[in-house]
């Protein structure tokens, strides 16, 4: 793909090396079908309008400081309908048909491997597979898709609007209460991308992140047969834990009795994932101990009570119950 | 006189009159021994003054229904505590260090009659400056004053016999010691808190105080020190567990926990609102069952609520919510789960609850 | 006393052509909106006169854009005459204008209706 | 029209004293009662820009936090408040007020006007938009600040996610802009089409009475909107009425069609008067007369509608099928044409110039304004193209795009506002040293921060976020951004300076530009000494005496000839001097009526609901005290007003300045009921299920609405017959105050009738959201009615007072105009709430 060579050269050009473009969240890494297309059309923009700018600029000097005959030629009523009217029309008009056309280039969705349901929730995302067969299991605030192959995501919201953002894959389409909006997302290659959401959604907003790996379809097959499986059983104490103080209430850990909440994220495989807390913190025990008692203070509002009286050593064993499960 | 002659006039009457006020507190003439009376003057100006003080201030309050069942029981009993000791009872007298107070704490009799219910709470709950009359302990459970109300109402019309059946004082005994001031002074702690939560820990004396029998070991072991120290505001137990080591704590706890009757039924109902939310919560507003850390296996640090009465349910998620108990590791836990819950949620899982008392307990019992 | 440009006249003269513009392109919205929303339940139309509908409605709006920025006779006609023959001659002229700045804003409208489908979102 | 009136023949001595008699402003506690446009124009441009000031200290904390990743400088909470502070107070009580107050000061004096046709009603407006900003502002010291961002999305901001009363504060903050555009829009209106000076037709009007004329007329059609918008939100935040409930057949996108109905014209709104403004200094620069004149109206004309066609264009991401977007699309491609124009006819003009540009304060202010805006104004192009809106939405780069429009496009003009206009309010020009100063730090510190806010919202930074992870990439441009926020501050903090030490009101500094319009003639507190005759487009330089002679008093009223306030009313494109327009001097009831609708809002905002409605009554009986002492009557008969014209000073009818400002009343009230209409059918696409027959409580017997119909046009009836046996000048009657009363209160019966038999039906408001629309159908015929039957009253007062009759009759007649409109409204309700489910049905 010669474009997306092109394009990090374009990008030092005009960060002048401030802003990497090779950002996990930066739009013009183009990894995905949707952003290469995007971002070719914004590359073309931004050189044409930057022509415009710099013309209009040297305009305006030579109005001010250009030679007599010159100034007299800008001085007319036909210079201004030629540069400020006739020139407009006609290349923005070129521009807009260019864009609907991109518009139109309409990705297909064929044999996908899977259904996928992305519900925003006041501040994470809860992730639904659903397989050919009709098996259903949840992840959360991580999706994993296979490079190359288009898969159309229904995008929900339960509570208020959010908005579903991979900068690297496509552009963001907003969850709206009472709608289902889709979005067909396309890798281009393998690599995890982040995500976050656009759409200023109250109190934790600025944290409400997630991940999406790109995986090859071997990866991802073994992936898939991993995650549907049900937790394996872990530390018995860590389990007993889990129970006593309630977890289960508000998280789901497939296969673990007495552990199928619903409000909270799904536990199944959560030592599997990147992060945790929507991509808040980087996983592991160490990490989960400290959200399990201090979520309050690493995301304030979030919807997760603090469990600060659990002593050290519950919190230890509890975590590493939780980074256990893969 | 010119408009400039008057204001002089003024300045020099206001200055005046700060000089002399300056010298007479720094001269010390004033007599502060509370071996004298008041002048009539003063002690006119002064009742006055608290009168209409307590009526102005109480105008917002309304008063709950004060025959609730057990609130009169349960105030007669924290009024013998904590109250009896200077204003006296039916067959008990003040204690003599009372009489010495200026002014002398007065005898309960006929004379709550000249206040109303609201009053009353406004009083019992904020004391009186420059009386001796100290605040509700727990500044922010104005809620429980009402009990004490509730008895200040009935006082006048009972004997010492009916006193002391209401304040849970056996009935044979004919010598009263005065109880000392300020802190609840039972000889034994069980027998102070079997005056309330009952003899066997199930019997209360009305729904607002639980029956402790089967909660777990380490829950009450925590109430009672969060009491004692103050991180569980309430007026009525913070006086009652203060002072209690641990030790004392401990056996306390052991003591009303190991009186655990059979386990109680958990069998959800559909068509009803509470069962759904007891059992399954609403997850759809964050809201978690709360059976799952409130019932079997859940960790020992937390109650049990089945068999607790809808009443005292209600008033603690109220609590919650309110943020009164807000200072606890435990708060952090429950404080945002109670404010999920609307009032009429909260009613409506207080009250299943409340049926699903164990199998031959009796939570909240006689009135 | 000068016989003036009535003022409703002018006005109405003058936004003529920014009108058509609004009602042409309130009408492909609404349509739009509208068949998509609800086509099979509007009385009169179905989702498949969509088409139809904002052909006919560029169409007339393109045809009368171009009579008005064209015809100063019109345009003229449509705002009345004056005494002070300038201040006709200039409303005539900025009511010429703003009918083509109009004309090429109902194009840009149409030019989605060549390159796009009807209701779909297509992402 | 001819100059044959004009002479310099010596007036008669003392006119003078008597006109700065008439028109002495208020001095020490009496000043808030002034009504004269320069002053109080000067308390609204002062408190707009004392909001300025704030709302910017508060971007300044927020850049402190954002400098580095996962900072602490800022809470969450408090964070979120202040963007929302931020964006609001900039929008609301920044940008649309300093150009109503530029409005107010200026306008009149281009026009050589005396004052506003309503002196008055400005200075209501500025006393309420004063008295509820600062209690709207002061919420961010207690933590009681909105947090659902300036554009206050819901269902975040329904009860459910937002409970206490911040959003009810900003419902109140948006509430008193609404107020005081309306305001403003009716007198600029009237002011620009009425109360300009003989000979200037509107080919010769400055363009920025064109610029302003277009703004009023956008704020007519933009603000109902916002209006209804927000009387939804607070109606299903206070009473349940779900609108924007999904699962009660409400939509969480009607919000953002009506927000942005208003928001996206409003941009405009705030960028036309700015434009006009730079249209008004650049000839003075070069000393040359615009070129492009016609084209630049062309393009303010162009905008102001291209503008009401980019709504959507904010919902590019909300999942609108493609078709639609590329409508919106399309407009916001045609709406960068007019700017173009505008560009490039001031880049004409300044090659144009019989000198070349000098670099003066305000012109190196108009320069920078050139740069940034083009630069806003690309990227803009940007945004407008769907694909790649779908990235940068709601990114940073949307963030850097909207401030190089609006302050590229807004404040910059400002500032040369103030610096260039200042000699003419103040005696002492601004300093020219520090103007240099302030202008370059202010440049490069806007470009420093808001540049490399392109870059961060590509490289993925959302807009709205308190803190963002340290290692993600975004530090170096964030803290570049931090830096160059507060050069730019320091930049203000210069002007401010300045200001202190030199701005010092009253008077002026002359013709210090040499400009060739009106605004710089002689003038003090009662304006110019007589109001010219105009020949060309810029009558300073076309006609070279023109200053001494009005200054001699050679034009049209030198004089008071009603011996009060008055103006001259002209015709509306030639500019006929048709009569003398007397109006109201110093008082306090429009002060008190202010005061009093701001305690209201207030009030209600924080639920103590039985004090705000005692206010809510005593604002409007302020408000009728004030509307007392109008309308004066033909009892001066026709006066001379110089130059060897007579005119009435009375007029009554269509041709009347007050009934053109109950016209754009109605047409406000028009809009709102559109976008009510709009919202109706608009959930009825998005939810039939709840819709009648079907998924209600059936209708009402059409024998309901018919009976109510009969009301409705009995009561007319009523009010015309009123009209007719109105008493002879000077007596009392009987007839016309009963039949006006008794068909006033017709009217409220027919909205009863109406209302009453949905309920009778069994239909709740809190059920669905097509019940709570038909109920907000009657709940909007009453308003109108409830205006019509305070009205009637008091013109009922009135007549019984021998103060109004058959000739003093303009408060009769704007009743009826009202009534007409009120009973038109309610039958077209009647027809859709009626006639719609039975048609769909």
């Amino acid at each position: 793909m010669r474009r997306r060579r092109l394009a990090p050269v374009l990008c030092a050009i005009l960060a002048a090396g401030v802003a990497g473009c090779e950002g996990e969240q930066s739009a013009l890494w183009l990894r995905g079908a949707e952003a290469e297309r995007i971002g070719l059309l914004f590359w073309v923009t931004t050189a044409f309008l930057a022509l415009v700018l710099v013309a209009t600029v040297v305009a305006g000097w030579l109005a001010v400081r250009g030679s007599p005959k010159i100034r007299s030629a800008i001085a007319d009523d036909r210079f201004v309908i030629g540069a400020g009217l006739f020139f407009p029309m006609i290349s923005l008009a070129a521009l807009l048909v260019w864009s609907l056309t991109v518009m139109a280039q309409r990705p297909v969705a064929t044999d996908a491997p899977f259904a996928v349901r992305v519900v925003g929730e006041q501040w994470w995302w809860r992730v639904i597979y659903r397989l050919p067969d009709g098996t259903e299991f949840e992840s959360a605030n991580e999706l994993r898709i296979p490079v190359g192959r288009p898969v159309t995501l229904t995008l929900e919201s339960a509570d208020v609007i959010h908005s579903f953002w991979v900068p690297n894959l496509a552009g963001k389409v907003d969850m709206i209460p009472g709608r289902a909006n889709r979005l067909t997302l396309e890798a281009l290659e393998a690599g995890v991308s982040r995500g976050q959401c656009a759409e200023y959604c109250g109190g934790a907003h600025a944290l409400m992140a997630f991940h999406v790996a790109a995986l090859d379809e071997g990866d991802f097959a073994r992936w898939l047969a991993a995650e549907r499986r049900p937790a394996r059983a872990g530390d018995a104490g860590g389990a007993v834990l889990f129970r006593q103080f309630g977890c289960g209430a508000c998280h789901r850990v497939r296969g673990m009795p007495g552990a199928a909440g619903r409000i909270g994220p799904d536990l199944t495989h959560v030592g599997s994932r990147r992060a945790i807390g929507a991509a808040t913190l980087p996983n592991g025990a160490e990490a989960i101990a400290r959200w399990i008692a201090e979520n309050q203070h690493i995301k304030p509002d979030n919807r997760m009570p603090a469990y600060r009286i659990l002593s050290p050593a519950e919190l230890r064993r509890l975590a590493d119950f939780l980074a256990d499960l893969t | 006189m010119t408009g400039r002659g008057l204001v002089v006039a003024g300045l020099t009457i206001v200055a005046g009159g700060l000089a002399a006020a300056a010298l007479f507190v720094w001269s010390g003439i004033y007599n502060v021994s509370a071996s004298r009376q008041h002048l009539d003057v003063t002690t006119w100006i002064l009742d006055t003054l608290r009168r209409h003080s307590v009526r102005t201030h109480s105008l917002g309050i309304a008063a709950p229904p004060l025959d609730a069942p057990g609130l009169v029981r349960l105030g007669a009993v924290h009024y013998d505590l904590a109250c009896a000791a200077c204003h006296g009872a039916p067959g008990r007298p003040a204690s003599a260090l009372a009489d010495a107070m200026l002014p002398t704490p007065p005898p309960l009799g006929p004379a709550v009659r000249e206040w109303s219910p609201e009053e009353l709470s406004w009083i019992v709950l904020n004391g009186q400056k420059y009386t001796g009359m100290p605040a509700w302990v727990a500044p922010r459970r104005g809620d429980e004053v009402w009990a004490v109300v509730a008895f200040l109402r009935r006082l006048p019309q009972i004997d010492a016999a009916e006193y002391r059946r209401l304040a849970g004082l056996p009935t044979q005994s004919s010598t009263v010691r005065a109880p000392g001031i300020g802190v609840a002074t039972d000889a034994e702690p069980m027998a102070m808190c079997r005056r309330c939560h009952g003899p066997s820990g199930a019997r209360t004396v009305g729904p607002l105080v639980p029956p402790l029998a089967g909660q777990p070991v380490r829950y009450l072991a925590r109430a009672l020190s969060e009491y004692a120290d103050g991180t569980r505001p309430s007026g009525i137990m913070q006086f009652a567990a203060r002072g209690l080591d641990a030790a004392a704590v401990g056996r306390l706890a052991r003591a009303f926990a190991a009186k655990a009757s059979s386990t109680p039924s958990h069998e959800p109902d559909p068509t009803d609102p509470g069962s759904r939310i007891a059992h399954e919560g609403i997850p759809e507003r964050g809201i978690p069952p709360c059976l799952t850390c409130h019932s079997g296996e859940a960790d020992p640090r937390f109650p049990r609520l089945a068999g607790f009465s809808a009443t005292y349910l209600e008033r603690q998620l109220r609590l919650w919510r309110d943020d009164v108990r807000g200072r606890s590791g435990y708060a952090a836990i429950m404080r945002p789960i109670a404010r999920r819950l609307d009032p009429g949620e909260a009613a409506s899982v207080a009250a299943y609850l409340a049926r699903l008392a164990p199998a031959g307990a009796e939570g909240g019992g006689a009135p | 006393m000068v016989r003036g440009i009535g003022f409703v006249r002018a006005l109405l003269g003058l936004l003529a052509g920014p009108s058509i513009w609004a009602g042409h392109f309130g009408l492909v919205y609404g349509g739009h909106a509208a068949l998509c929303g609800a086509g099979d339940r509007l009385p009169l139309v179905a989702r498949a006169d969509l088409p139809w509908l904002l052909l006919v409605a560029t169409g007339s709006a393109v045809i009368a854009l171009l009579a008005l920025a064209v015809s100063g006779r019109l345009t003229g006609w449509l705002i009345g005459t004056s005494d002070l023959p300038d201040e006709a001659d200039f409303l005539v002229r900025v009511a010429r204008l703003l009918s083509a700045l109009s004309l090429f804003g109902v194009l840009a409208s149409g030019a989605g209706m060549i390159v796009l489908p009807g209701c779909q979102l297509l992402r | 029209m001819s100059d044959s009136g004009i002479s310099a023949t010596p007036r008669p001595a003392g006119e003078r004293a008597e006109l700065l008699r008439i028109w002495a402003t208020p001095q020490g506690w009496r000043l808030p009662s002034a009504v004269n446009n320069t002053v109080i124009g000067l308390f609204y441009l002062g408190a707009a820009f004392a909001f300025f000031l704030l709302a910017g200290i508060v971007a300044l904390l927020m850049r402190t936090q954002l400098a580095q990743g996962d900072a602490t400088f800022l809470s969450q909470d408090l964070y979120n408040q202040m963007f929302t502070m931020h964006g609001t107070t900039m929008m609301f009580l920044f940008a649309v007020p300093a150009m109503e107050a530029l409005g107010v000061m200026l306008l009149p004096q281009m026009l050589a006007a005396r004052d506003l046709p309503f002196p008055r009603l400005s200075a209501f407006a500025i006393w309420a938009y004063v008295i509820g900003g600062a209690v709207f502002f002061s919420t961010i010291f207690y933590g009681l600040a909105p947090k659902g961002g300036w554009f206050m999305y819901p269902p975040l901001t329904l009860t459910a996610y937002q409970p206490g009363d911040n959003a009810d504060f900003w419902l109140l903050g948006i509430g008193f802009i609404e107020i005081s555009a309306i305001a403003g829009a009716v007198e600029i209106v009237v002011g620009v089409l009425r109360t300009r000076p003989p000979g200037m037709t509107l080919s010769r009007m400055p363009i920025f009475g064109w610029s302003m004329l277009i703004f009023a007329g956008m704020i007519i059609f933009a603000f109902p909107a916002v209006i209804l918008a927000t009387m939804l939100l607070e109606i299903e935040r206070a009473f349940g009425w779900p609108f924007f409930t999904a699962a009660r057949g409400g939509d969480p996108l009607l919000w953002q069609h009506l927000f942005w109905f208003f928001g996206h014209p409003e941009v405009y709104i705030i960028f036309l008067p700015a434009a006009g403004l730079v249209s008004m200094m650049v000839p003075t620069f070069v000393q040359t007369p615009l070129i492009g004149y016609r084209l630049i109206v062309v393009a303010l004309i162009g905008t102001g509608f291209f503008s009401f066609g980019l709504w959507v264009h904010h919902m590019f991401t909300t999942g609108i099928p493609s078709l639609s977007l590329a409508f919106f699309s399309a407009a916001s491609i045609a709406v960068a044409v007019p700017s173009g124009i505008q560009v490039f006819s001031w880049i004409a003009t300044l090659a144009a110039g019989r000198e070349r540009l000098r670099l003066t304060t305000p012109a190196l202010f108009v320069l920078g304004f050139l740069f940034i805006f083009t630069v806003g104004g690309l990227t803009g192009i940007m945004v407008a193209l769907v694909p790649i809106d779908l990235q940068v939405h709601d990114t940073y780069f949307v963030v850097a795009h909207f401030h190089y429009v609006l302050v590229g496009g807004m404040v910059f003009p400002l500032f040369a506002t103030f610096y260039y206009w200042a000699p003419a309010f103040s005696r002492r020009a601004l300093s020219e040293r520090l103007g240099r100063w302030s202008f370059w730090l202010m440049f490069v510190g806007f470009n420093v921060a808001f540049f490399p806010m392109h870059l961060t919202g590509l490289a993925g930074m959302p807009r709205r976020v308190w803190t963002y992870p340290g290692d993600i990439g975004w530090d170096g441009l964030n803290l570049l951004s931090t830096i160059g926020a507060y050069i730019l501050a320091a930049g203000v903090l210069v002007f401010v300076v300045d200001l202190v030490r030199n701005f010092r009101p009253g008077g002026g500094a002359g013709n210090v530009w040499n400009a060739g319009t009106l605004e710089w003639l002689p003038n003090d507190v009662y304006s110019t000494r007589s109001i010219p005759l105009v020949t060309g487009r810029y009558p300073l330089w076309d006609q070279p005496n023109l200053a001494r002679d009005v200054e001699a008093g050679a034009h049209y009223l030198p004089d008071a000839p009603t011996g009060g306030r008055e103006t001259l009313v002209t015709s509306t494109v030639e500019a006929e001097p048709q009569y003398v327009l007397q109006m109201p001097g110093a008082g306090w009831s429009q002060v008190l009526a202010a005061t009093f609708t701001a305690a209201f809002f207030l009030l209600l905002t924080i639920k103590l609901v039985w004090i705000a409605a005692v206010c809510g009554v005593l604002a409007v009986l302020f408000c009728l005290v004030w509307a007392w002492g109008l309308d004066p009557g033909p009892a001066r008969g026709k006066v001379a007003v110089g130059a060897g014209l007579t005119l009435p000073s009375y007029m009554t009818g269509p041709q009347s300045h007050s009934w053109w400002a109950m016209v754009v009343l109605m047409l406000v009230a028009a809009s709102l009921y559109i976008a009510y209409v709009f919202s109706y059918l608009y959930l009825w696409t998005v939810s039939p299920e709840v819709w009648a027959p079907a998924g209600a409580a059936p209708l009402p017997p059409l024998s309901r609405p018919l009976v109510a119909a009969a009301a409705f046009l009995a009561g007319l009836g009523l009010i015309v017959v009123a009209g007719r046996s109105l008493p002879p000048p000077g007596q009392r009657g009987w007839v016309a105050p009963i039949a006006l009363v008794v068909g006033a209160c017709l009217l409220a019966t027919a909205v009863a009738t109406e209302i009453l038999g949905h309920i009778e039906m069994g239909l709740e408001p809190q059920a669905t959201a097509y019940a709570a629309m038909v109920f907000l159908a009657g709940a909007l015929a009453g308003q109108v009615v409830a205006a019509v039957l305070v009205m009637a009253l008091f013109v009922a007062a009135r007549i019984l007072c021998a103060r109004t009759d058959r000739e003093r009759r303009n408060s009769f007649d704007h009743t009826l105009q009202l009534a007409r409109y009120a009973v038109g409204q309610s039958l077209f309700g009647l027809l859709l709430v009626h006639g719609f489910p039975r048609l769909v049905a």
